[in-house]
C-alpha cells in the first residue's frame, strides 16, 4: 500500500471532521471567551467580611462624621455617617479618602535628603538626627531660630508642636491663616471677646453673601450644602454678590455682579440706606443700650457712602442697592456672610467688619437664623511646659513674623510675612523649620518669593504624608499617618455648635509612617532635659487619652463631643455692647479696602481666583477621581483655562480655546481661554488648586498654581494677606 | 419570588432636585469609588472618560449679567421605553443588557458584552461608556476595589447600574433576617447616599410610601428627552423655566411642557 | 511558469509583472494588517472612536461595502429569477466582488468589536430584537451562499477542472445555482434591510430614526433598494476599471447597458422613495420629537445641507436620469459619471446614517461631536481594498471570469 | 486487495486509492476523536491537591452542622470557607492523631497563615451568588447544590482549567457537559434551568451578575 499526498489530504479531512465531533474546538472557543472574563492583568478584588468604622474626616477643617466601609482589612469606601448629627456628612474630598490612603504619592518611609536625593531612613534615625541638630542649635543659643508652620492651631497635635517650641525656647509657632482668623478679629474688635461666629444659614430667611463660596467649599462644605438645601426647601432667599457667576451665585435667587474689592463699600452703602431710612427701628435693636459708637458710624456712612458714590464704585445700580438693603431689613432673620470663596485667604479686615455691621444693624446676633457668637472649645488643660533658662530667655524673643506687636498688634500669627522677613535678612533668621499639616510652599501667594525663602532656610523637617511641594524642599521627612490610620482630635467650628471630633484609626498604618504627635514627643524625649520633662506622655495616644479624659468615651461612641457650656461669652467687653467704632478700631484707620496690585494702564484686566469643590486647593491635594471630575473647560491635557467674558475676549482677539499669555506683576503663564458669560467684562478668573509640581502623575503638571501669579497684599489693618486678585494682561499666542 | 405570593413589581428611579444640586461632583466620585470605575492620568478627554454619573453644566445662553448656569447630574436613565424596550436594550445583539421587569433596572453584563457598541449608538444620553483600554490601578490602589462590583476588562461597555449590588446586599440582609421586603433607606445608590446637598432622591417609583413617588408628581418635574419615547426613570426638578426647557427639544414656537 | 493555471484562450501578463503588481498591493495590505494587529493586541484605543462615536469609520465601511457588494445578489436575482440571461456574462464578476465585499465586512467587524474572542456570542446568545443579530445571521448565511456561488467558478480553473470530482461538482452546482441565487436574494433582502434597520430603529437618535411598518423602519426598505440600485453600478465600475487596467474589453456593451438600465430605474425609484422618506421625516417624525430639519444641518463645521443635496440630487437624481435615458447610457463619459455618482451616493447615504447620526446632538445641552479617523482606522479600512484588488487579480488571472473575454480578445 | 487478481492497472489504482482514502479518513477521524475526547481534557485541567486533606465527615460529626463553619454573617452575606480564626477556636493544639491535623496546626496555626483552600464551586468574579436567597429565602439545603461533600472523608483533587483558571466543577466534570446531579455542573444555564423550574422564569441578568 502506497501512501501518497491524497492519503494525507484524506487523513487531514478525517481529522478535521473528527475534531468537529469532539469537544475540543467548542470547549476551546468557550474557554477562550471565558479567559477574557478574567484577564490575568486585570485585578479581581478579594472578598471578605464587610465592616463599617465611623471616624472623623480631617482632610479639610470641616471635620465631618464619616463611615468607612472595609472588606477584610482593606478600606473600600468612604461614606457619610447615617446620623442626624449636624456634623455627619461627606464631600467630594472625603469620598476620595480611600484613593488618598492608597495613593502612590504617599511617602512610605522616613526620608533624608543626601546630595539632592532621597535616602530611606528609619524613624529612629530620623528622630535622632533631628534631635542632634536641634541640640546644636540650642547650644549656640539660637533656639528661637526654630520655627514651625502648622496647618491649624486647634487640637492636641498643633498644641504639642507649640508646646515643643515653647519648651525648646522659640516663640515662632506659626499657623496657616484663613478667613477664620479674620472672623475672630472682627468679633473680638466689635464684641469685645474672643469668639467665633456660626452663621445659622439654614434657619435664615434672607442670606446675603458678599462673595462667600457657600457652595464652593466655604466652612464645612457638607454642612453648608445641607443648609442651602434647607433654604431651598423653605423657599428662602440667597443673594450672592461677586463678579463671577460661581456655583454659589448660580444657585442663588439673585446674583449681583460687583466690581471685585468693593464689597465693603457696598455693605457700607447698604448701611447708609438702612440708617437713612431708619429701617433698623423695625428691628428694635439699635438702642444705645446695645451698641456703642453708632452716631460716629452713622456720620461716617452718611458722609462717605452716599448711594450715588457707592453705586459708582461697586458698579451696582442704586435701586438694586436700596432694594437689597430694604429686603435685608424686611426679612425676619437676615444674615450677611463675608469671607471670599472657600475662605483660604483671610482678606481685608475692614471689608469684613463693614459687612458685619449689616448683621449688627439687623440685630441678628445670637438669634435663630442670624450669627451665633460662640467660644472655641477649650479642653486642652496641660500644665505649662517646663522651661530651662535657655528656653526662658529665648521664648521672649521677638516673633519673626512680628505678630502681636506694633502695627501688627491685632494678629497672632502672620505666615504671609515670613518670606519677606527671611528674604530681607542676610542669613536666614530661621535655622530650622518644622512644617506640619500644611503645604505652605504651594498654598502661599507669590510662589517665587516663598521659594526663595524656603531655599534660604538651612534645615527643614516636613511631617507631610505626601510628597507635596514643601516636603520635596525638606531635608528630612517624617511622614505622618494618613487620617484613616491615626487617632486625632479634630476641632470643628463650622457647625452650629463647636464640637471636637475624634479621628480613629480605621486600618493599621500601611507604610512605615509615624504619627506627628508621636514624632514630636520622640524628638522632645531625644532632646532630654526640661524639654523631655515637658512631654510626660509615653506616646500620643496616652496624651490624647489624658487630655480628653471622659470626653473620649463620648467621642468613641458618638464621634463628637459638643461643648454645650461655651455657647457665648460675647459682649463681655467693657461696654457689654456691640461697638461700631471704638478705640481699637480707630487705631486701624477705618475703611481702607484692599485694591488689586498692579498699574491699571499696564494691566487693564483683573485676575481673580475661584475655588471649586472639585479642586482641593489646601494641604490635601486632589485625588485622581476628583481630577477626573474637572471639566475640560478648566483643564485640557496640561493646559489651564482662564474664564473671560466674550466681550473682553473679543477685544484681545481671543476665541474659545485660544492660547494666550497671561502676565501679572508677579509672573507669566501660558493659558487657554474659556469664554464665559458668567464673568464680568474686564475680569478674568482662574481656579485655585492646580499646577502642582509634587504628588503623582495623576496631578503633577496639570495647569498652573495661581499663587505663582498673585502676590500678597498686607492688609493695613491686620497684617494678614488680603489679596483677592491682581491686575493682569492677556496676549494672544 | 416564590410562586403564588403576590409580588408587587418595583420600579426604581430617581428624582434629582436641580435647585439643590451645587455641581460639586461628590456623586461622581461616590459612584466611581463604589463601582470600581477606572481612572487614568489624563481624564481631560471627556469622550474617553468613564463617568457613569456625569454632571453636566447647562448654560442659559444669555449674556452677562443675565447669564445663568445649572448643573445636571446624569446617571443612566434606566429607560423603560415601551414595556421594557429601552433604546439600548433591544439593540444589543447578545443580550448583554436587559430590562429587569421586577426592578426596572437596565443591566449591563460585562462578561457577555463583546463590545459592538450598538447600545452606545442607541443611547441619546451618552450614559454608556466603552473601555477603550485596559483599566490600570497604580500599585497599591487596587486595594480599595469593591468586591461587590466586578472590574471591567477592556473592550466592553459599562454604565450606571443604580448600584444594583447594593440592592442585592440589602436583600441578602433581609433574607437572613427572615424578611422579604426592604425599607426605602436600605437600598440607596451611592450617589444618592453621598449627595451632600440631598439633591438626589432614590426609591421605588411604584411605592406610595417612597419619597420619589411624591416628588415626581411636582409640576416642575421633567425628564430628559421624554419626547423620544425613551420613558426614563430619572426625574429632574427645577424651578427655572429655562432649565426645564433644556430637558427636551422644542420647536421655536412650541412651549415647553408645563 | 504558471501557464498551466491560466485559462485557455486568454492572454495574461508575464508572471514577473504580475508579481510586482501583487507585491505592491501586498505592501498596502501589510500596512492594514499591522494596524489590525495593533487594534487586536492594544485595543480600540488605537482608533479615534470615543464614547460619542461608538460607531465610526469601520461601521460606515461595513455598510458601504455591503451595499456595494449588493451587485451580487441583485444581478443573481435578475439572471436566475427574472431570467435576464445576458447577465451571465457579468454574474461571475458580480459574485467575486460580492465575496470580497462580504468577507471584508466580516473582517472589519472582527476588528471593530472590543472582544473579538467573544464575537460568537452574537450567534449563541442571539437577541431576536436586535437588528444586528439579524444582520449577523443573514450576512454569514449569505456569505456561505456567495462562496457556494463562487466555488464552481473556482473549479473552472484549468488545473482544478482536471479533477473529475470537482468538474462534476462544479457542473451540478451550476444547475442548482438558481436555488442559491434565490436564497441569496432572500437573505440579502433581509440583511441589507436590517443594516438599514440598524440606524432606523434608534429611536433615541432622531437623525436616524424612521417610522415604518411592523418591526421594520423605512430605512430597512430604503437600504435594500439602494443596495440593489447601486450594487450593480459598483459591479459595472469595477468591470470598467478592470478593463482599463487590463486594457481589454471584457464584457459586451449590451450586457453592461442592460444592467445599467435596470440600475437606473432602481435608482430612480429609490430616490423618489428617499425623497418621500426625507420629507415625511422632516415634516412629521422630527417635529413630534421637537426637532426641525435644519437642526441637523447647521451649527457644525461639516454637516451642512449640502450633504443632503449631494446625496439626493447630485448622487441620486442626476445619475438616475442619466442611466434611465438611453442617450445617457450611450455617452461614455456621462455613463461613467453616472455610475461613479451612484456609487458615491450610496456611500454618502451610509456615511450620514452612521456618522452624522453620531455627530448630531440630541440633548439640548450637548454640541455636535466631530470625528476624524486615526491612521489605524484608515489603514484597516484600506486593507480590504488591497485585499480585494489581490483577490481580483488572482481571480482574473487564473479563472475564466468573463465568458466573453475570448470572443472579445481573440489571440492571434 | 489481492495482487493475483487480474485487474487493469488503472482500476487497481483507483480501487486501492478509494479504499485507502476512506481508511485514512477514518484514521483521521479516530485520531481527532481520541485527542478531543481523551487527551484534550487531560491536558486542559491542572490537577491540584488541597493544602490539607480535610475530612468533612469527622468535622460534621464533631460540630453537627454545616453552618457551624460555613455560616451567614450578620449582614446576610455568606462566609464561605472558614478562616484560620475560626479554626483556631478548636485547633489551638493538636486534638486528634491525624497527620493532616498535625500539618494544619504546625504549618498554619502556629505560623498564623491562612490556609489557601481551593474552592471547587467558586464562581467567576462576575457572578453574584446569594446564599441567603437560596438557603434562607428558598429554604434549600446545602446538599441540593453541593451534594454529599459534607460526609466525605477526604477532599477530591481540585482541577483548574489552564485557560480560564476556573474550577472544573463549574464547567462540569464531564467534558461533554452531561450531568446527573445539580452539583455536576454550575454554568449559567444550570442556574437558569433551576430558576425556570422553581420560579417560572430564568430571571434577569442582574439577579445573579454584578
Amino acid at each position: 500500500m502506497k501512501i501518497d499526498r491524497r492519503n494525507f489530504l484524506s487523513l487531514g479531512a478525517g481529522a478535521t471532521a473528527g475534531l468537529a465531533f469532539s469537544p475540543l474546538p467548542w470547549k476551546l472557543m468557550d474557554d477562550s471567551s471565558i479567559w477574557t472574563q478574567n484577564w490575568p492583568w486585570a485585578p479581581v478584588p478579594t472578598d471578605g467580611e464587610a465592616s463599617y468604622v465611623d471616624t472623623v474626616c480631617s482632610l479639610c477643617s470641616g471635620g465631618c462624621g464619616i463611615t468607612i466601609r472595609k472588606i477584610g482589612d482593606r478600606v473600600v469606601k468612604a461614606e457619610k455617617k447615617d446620623s442626624d448629627n449636624a456634623n455627619s456628612g461627606i464631600c467630594i474630598l472625603g469620598l476620595s479618602s480611600p484613593q488618598l490612603l492608597y495613593s502612590p504619592s504617599r511617602i512610605k518611609t522616613p526620608l533624608k535628603k543626601v546630595e539632592d536625593k532621597w535616602v530611606k531612613i528609619s524613624v529612629k534615625q530620623a528622630v535622632a538626627e533631628i534631635a542632634e541638630k536641634l541640640k546644636g542649635l540650642r547650644k549656640d543659643k539660637l533656639s528661637h531660630t526654630l520655627a514651625c508652620i502648622s496647618g491649624s492651631s486647634a487640637g492636641t497635635v498643633p498644641a504639642l508642636f507649640e508646646r515643643f517650641l515653647t519648651a525648646y525656647g522659640s516663640p515662632n509657632f506659626i499657623t496657616v491663616p484663613s478667613v477664620k482668623d479674620i472672623y475672630k478679629l472682627v468679633f473680638s474688635l466689635t464684641c469685645g471677646a474672643s469668639c467665633i461666629p456660626a452663621f445659622d444659614i439654614a434657619n435664615s430667611d434672607f442670606v446675603v453673601s458678599f462673595g462667600t463660596g457657600l457652595l464652593d467649599g466655604w466652612g464645612n462644605p457638607a454642612a453648608a450644602f445641607k443648609a442651602h438645601s434647607i433654604l431651598k426647601d423653605n423657599k428662602k432667599q440667597l443673594i450672592q454678590i461677586e463678579p463671577r457667576l460661581s456655583n454659589t451665585a448660580a444657585k442663588a435667587d439673585k446674583w449681583l455682579p460687583i466690581i471685585p474689592g468693593t464689597e465693603g463699600v457696598l455693605a457700607l452703602g447698604m448701611a447708609n440706606v438702612i440708617i437713612g431710612k431708619q429701617l433698623y427701628f423695625n428691628k428694635n435693636v439699635l438702642f444705645d443700650s446695645v451698641t456703642e459708637g453708632f452716631e460716629e458710624f452713622k456720620a461716617l456712612v452718611e458722609k462717605d457712602y452716599s448711594l450715588e458714590a457707592v453705586s459708582n464704585i461697586t458698579g451696582i445700580k442704586q435701586e438694586d442697592i436700596t432694594a437689597l438693603a430694604e429686603d435685608f431689613m424686611k426679612a425676619q432673620s437676615p444674615v450677611a456672610l463675608f469671607g471670599r470663596g472657600e475662605g483660604s485667604t483671610p482678606g481685608s479686615l475692614h471689608e469684613m467688619m463693614a459687612v458685619n455691621f449689616l448683621n449688627a444693624l439687623a440685630g441678628n446676633f445670637n438669634k435663630t437664623g442670624g450669627v451665633y457668637l460662640l467660644s472655641e472649645p477649650d479642653y486642652i488643660n496641660w500644665t505649662h511646659p517646663v522651661l530651662d533658662d535657655a528656653a526662658y530667655y529665648n521664648i521672649n524673643a521677638k516673633r519673626l513674623d512680628g505678630a502681636g506687636e506694633g502695627k501688627y498688634f491685632l494678629a497672632k500669627h502672620l505666615l504671609n510675612r515670613l518670606p519677606e522677613v527671611v528674604n530681607s535678612s542676610k542669613t536666614s533668621p530661621i535655622n530650622f523649620l518644622f512644617v506640619t499639616d500644611s503645604n505652605p510652599f504651594y498654598t502661599m501667594a507669590d510662589t517665587k518669593l516663598v521659594e526663595e525663602a524656603f531655599k534660604k532656610i538651612p534645615f527643614i523637617v516636613s511631617f507631610s504624608s505626601y510628597m507635596d511641594e514643601t516636603a520635596s524642599m525638606a531635608d528630612i521627612i517624617l511622614p505622618n499617618h494618613f487620617f484613616l490610620e491615626r487617632y486625632q482630635d479634630i476641632v470643628t467650628t463650622c457647625g452650629l455648635k463647636p464640637a471636637v471630633g475624634l479621628s480613629k484609626p480605621v486600618v493599621n498604618p500601611i507604610f512605615n509612617t509615624i504619627h506627628s504627635g508621636d514624632a514630636i514627643i520622640s524628638i522632645a524625649k531625644a532632646l532630654g532635659g526640661t524639654i523631655a520633662e515637658s512631654f510626660p506622655w509615653d506616646n500620643y495616644e496616652t496624651c490624647l487619652q489624658e487630655t480628653l479624659e471622659a470626653k473620649k468615651d463620648v467621642m468613641d461612641k458618638e464621634l463628637f463631643w459638643i461643648d454645650e457650656s461655651g455657647v457665648s461669652n460675647a459682649f463681655a467687653d467693657s461696654s457689654g455692647k456691640f461697638e461700631f467704632i471704638n478705640d481699637k478700631t480707630r487705631q486701624t484707620k477705618p475703611y481702607i479696602f484692599v485694591d488689586a496690585q498692579g498699574e491699571k494702564k499696564k494691566y487693564p484686566l483683573t485676575l481673580i481666583r475661584f475655588d471649586s469643590m472639585r479642586i482641593a486647593s489646601g494641604y490635601t491635594a486632589n485625588s485622581p477621581f476628583m481630577t477626573k471630575t474637572v471639566a475640560d473647560t478648566v483643564i485640557k491635557e496640561n493646559d489651564i483655562f482662564i474664564e473671560i467674558n466674550p466681550k473682553t475676549a473679543a477685544e484681545y482677539n481671543l476665541a474659545e480655546r485660544s492660547k494666550a499669555l497671561l502676565t501679572t506683576p508677579k509672573g507669566k503663564a501660558q493659558v487657554r481661554v474659556h469664554l464665559y458669560e458668567g464673568i464680568m467684562p474686564g475680569i478674568i478668573s482662574m481656579p485655585s488648586g492646580l499646577g502642582h509640581t509634587g504628588y503623582d502623575s495623576y496631578l503633577t503638571g496639570k495647569g498652573i498654581n495661581i499663587n505663582e501669579l498673585i502676590g500678597q497684599i498686607e492688609d493695613p489693618a491686620s497684617g494678614f494677606d488680603a489679596a483677592w486678585g491682581i491686575r493682569a494682561v492677556l496676549a494672544r499666542v | 419570588m416564590s410562586k403564588g405570593s403576590k409580588h408587587k413589581v418595583k420600579k426604581f428611579g430617581m428624582v434629582i432636585d436641580l435647585d439643590k444640586c451645587t455641581g460639586c461632583g461628590a456623586c461622581m466620585v461616590a459612584c466611581m469609588s463604589e463601582n470600581n470605575v477606572p481612572f487614568k492620568e489624563n481624564e481631560s478627554k471627556k469622550l474617553d472618560s468613564i463617568t457613569w454619573m456625569r454632571v453636566y453644566k447647562l448654560e442659559n445662553g444669555k449674556s452677562f449679567p443675565e447669564a445663568d448656569i445649572c448643573f445636571l447630574p446624569r446617571p443612566c436613565m434606566h429607560c423603560e421605553g415601551d414595556r421594557g424596550h429601552a433604546p439600548c436594550v433591544s439593540v444589543c445583539p447578545a443580550i448583554a443588557t436587559d430590562y429587569d421587569h421586577n426592578t426596572g433596572i437596565v443591566s449591563q453584563i460585562y462578561t457577555r458584552c463583546f463590545g459592538c457598541r450598538y447600545c452606545m449608538a442607541a443611547c441619546p444620553y451618552h450614559a454608556r461608556y466603552f473601555n477603550w483600554r485596559d483599566p490600570v490601578w497604580p500599585e497599591g490602589m487596587e486595594k480599595f476595589l469593591n468586591p461587590n462590583v466586578s472590574p471591567r476588562m477592556r473592550g466592553v461597555v459599562e454604565k450606571c447600574s443604580f448600584c444594583h449590588h447594593r440592592y442585592q446586599l440589602a436583600l441578602d440582609k433581609a433574607y437572613a433576617e427572615g424578611r422579604d421586603k426592604i425599607e426605602e433607606d436600605e437600598y440607596q445608590t451611592a450617589c444618592a447616599h453621598a449627595c451632600p446637598a440631598n439633591a438626589i432622591t432614590f426609591g421605588d417609583l411604584n411605592n406610595k410610601k417612597h419619597s420619589v413617588y411624591r416628588l415626581k408628581k411636582n409640576p416642575n418635574t421633567f425628564r430628559l428627552l421624554e419626547r423620544l419615547g425613551t420613558n426614563p426613570k430619572v426625574y429632574y426638578h427645577s424651578s427655572r423655566e429655562w432649565v426645564r426647557r433644556a430637558g427636551d427639544n422644542y420647536l421655536k414656537h412650541e412651549a415647553a411642557k408645563a | 511558469m504558471d501557464s498551466a493555471l491560466i485559462p485557455e484562450g486568454v492572454k495574461r501578463c508575464s508572471l514577473g509583472r504580475f508579481s510586482v503588481w501583487i507585491l505592491a498591493l501586498t505592501a498596502i495590505l501589510l500596512w492594514g494588517v499591522i494596524a489590525m494587529l495593533l487594534c487586536w493586541f492594544k485595543g480600540l484605543n488605537q482608533t479615534n472612536m470615543n464614547d460619542a462615536y461608538g460607531f465610526a469609520l469601520w461601521i460606515w465601511a461595513d455598510l458601504a461595502v455591503i451595499a456595494l457588494g449588493g451587485g451580487a445578489f441583485f444581478t443573481g436575482f435578475l439572471k436566475y429569477i427574472v431570467g435576464k440571461d445576458e447577465l451571465k456574462n457579468i454574474i461571475n464578476y458580480a459574485v467575486i466582488i460580492g465575496v470580497i465585499c462580504y468577507t471584508s465586512a466580516l473582517l472589519l467587524l472582527a476588528i471593530d468589536v472590543g472582544q473579538p474572542l467573544r464575537s460568537w456570542f452574537i450567534f449563541w446568545h442571539a437577541n431576536v430584537h436586535s437588528m444586528l443579530t439579524e444582520v449577523a445571521f443573514c450576512l454569514s448565511c449569505y456569505l456561505v451562499v456567495l462562496i457556494i456561488e463562487f466555488l464552481p467558478l473556482l473549479f473552472e480553473n484549468p488545473k482544478l477542472d482536471k479533477k473529475p470530482f470537482l468538474r462534476h461538482l462544479s457542473h451540478n452546482m451550476h444547475e442548482i445555482m438558481a436555488v442559491f441565487a434565490a436564497t441569496g436574494a432572500f437573505l440579502s433582502f433581509f440583511h441589507q434591510g436590517s443594516l438599514g434597520g440598524v440606524a432606523g430603529v434608534l429611536f433615541g437618535r432622531p437623525f436616524a430614526f424612521r417610522e415604518g411598518v411592523f418591526i421594520w423602519p423605512w430605512t430597512f426598505f430604503l437600504f435594500t433598494w439602494s443596495a440593489a440600485a447601486c450594487g450593480p453600478c459598483f459591479t459595472i465600475l469595477i468591470t470598467r476599471l478592470t478593463e482599463k487596467v487590463t486594457n481589454k474589453k471584457l464584457v459586451k456593451d449590451n450586457v453592461v447597458d442592460l444592467l445599467a438600465k435596470i440600475s437606473g430605474w432602481m435608482l430612480g425609484t429609490y430616490i423618489i422613495a428617499k425623497i418621500f422618506d426625507t420629507w415625511y421625516w422632516a415634516a412629521y417624525t422630527l417635529p413630534k420629537q421637537g426637532f426641525s430639519l435644519i437642526d441637523f444641518y447647521s451649527n457644525n463645521p461639516f454637516y451642512g445641507i449640502w450633504i443632503l443635496v449631494a446625496e439626493i440630487v447630485i448622487c441620486g437624481i442626476i445619475p438616475a436620469a442619466i442611466l434611465i435615458s438611453s442617450g445617457g447610457r450611450k455617452n461614455k463619459r456621462l455613463f461613467m459619471t453616472a455610475i461613479i455618482l451612484a456609487v458615491i451616493g450610496v456611500c454618502i447615504n451610509r456615511w450620514v446614517m452612521v456618522l452624522q447620526t453620531m455627530a448630531a446632538p440630541v440633548m439640548t445641552f450637548e454640541g455636535w461631536f466631530m470625528y476624524y479617523p486615526s491612521w489605524q482606522e484608515v489603514a484597516t479600512t484600506i486593507l480590504p481594498v488591497a485585499y480585494g484588488a489581490i483577490f481580483i487579480s488572482f481571480a482574473y488571472r487564473y479563472l475564466p471570469i468573463f465568458p466573453q473575454e475570448r470572443e472579445l480578445n481573440p489571440i492571434d | 486487495m489481492s495482487e493475483t487478481q487480474k485487474v487493469s492497472a488503472s482500476d487497481n489504482k483507483r480501487k486501492n486509492t478509494g479504499g485507502t482514502t476512506i481508511l485514512f479518513f477514518l484514521i483521521g477521524v479516530a485520531i481527532s476523536l481520541a485527542v478531543g475526547w481523551v487527551i484534550f481534557p487531560k491536558l486542559l485541567y491542572l490537577k491540584k491537591s488541597q493544602p490539607i486533606d480535610f475530612s468533612h465527615a469527622v468535622h460534621n460529626e464533631a460540630v453537627g452542622d454545616c453552618d457551624s463553619c460555613h455560616f451567614f454573617r450578620e449582614d446576610g452575606t455568606f462566609s464561605g470557607s472558614p478562616t484560620l480564626a475560626q479554626c483556631i477556636d478548636c485547633h489551638e493544639d493538636v486534638q486528634g492523631d491525624t497527620e493532616a491535623e498535625q500539618i494544619f496546626v504546625e504549618e498554619y496555626i502556629a505560623q498564623n497563615k491562612e490556609v489557601p483552600w481551593l474552592i471547587y464551586s467558586k464562581q467567576p468574579d462576575c457572578v453574584f451568588f446569594s446564599h441567603a436567597a437560596h438557603v434562607k429565602k428558598a429554604e434549600m439545603s446545602c446538599e441540593s447544590c453541593h451534594g454529599e461533600i459534607g460526609t466525605s472523608e477526604t477532599l477530591p483533587i481540585y482541577e483548574e482549567n489552564r485557560i480560564t483558571g476556573y474550577s472544573r466543577n463549574i464547567w462540569g466534570k464531564n467534558i461533554a457537559g452531561i450531568k446527573k446531579h445539580t452539583w455536576d455542573r454550575m454554568k449559567m444555564d444550570d442556574c437558569g434551568e433551576c430558576h425556570e423550574e422553581e420560579t417560572g422564569d430564568k430571571g434577569s441578568c442582574f439577579q445573579c451578575h454584578k
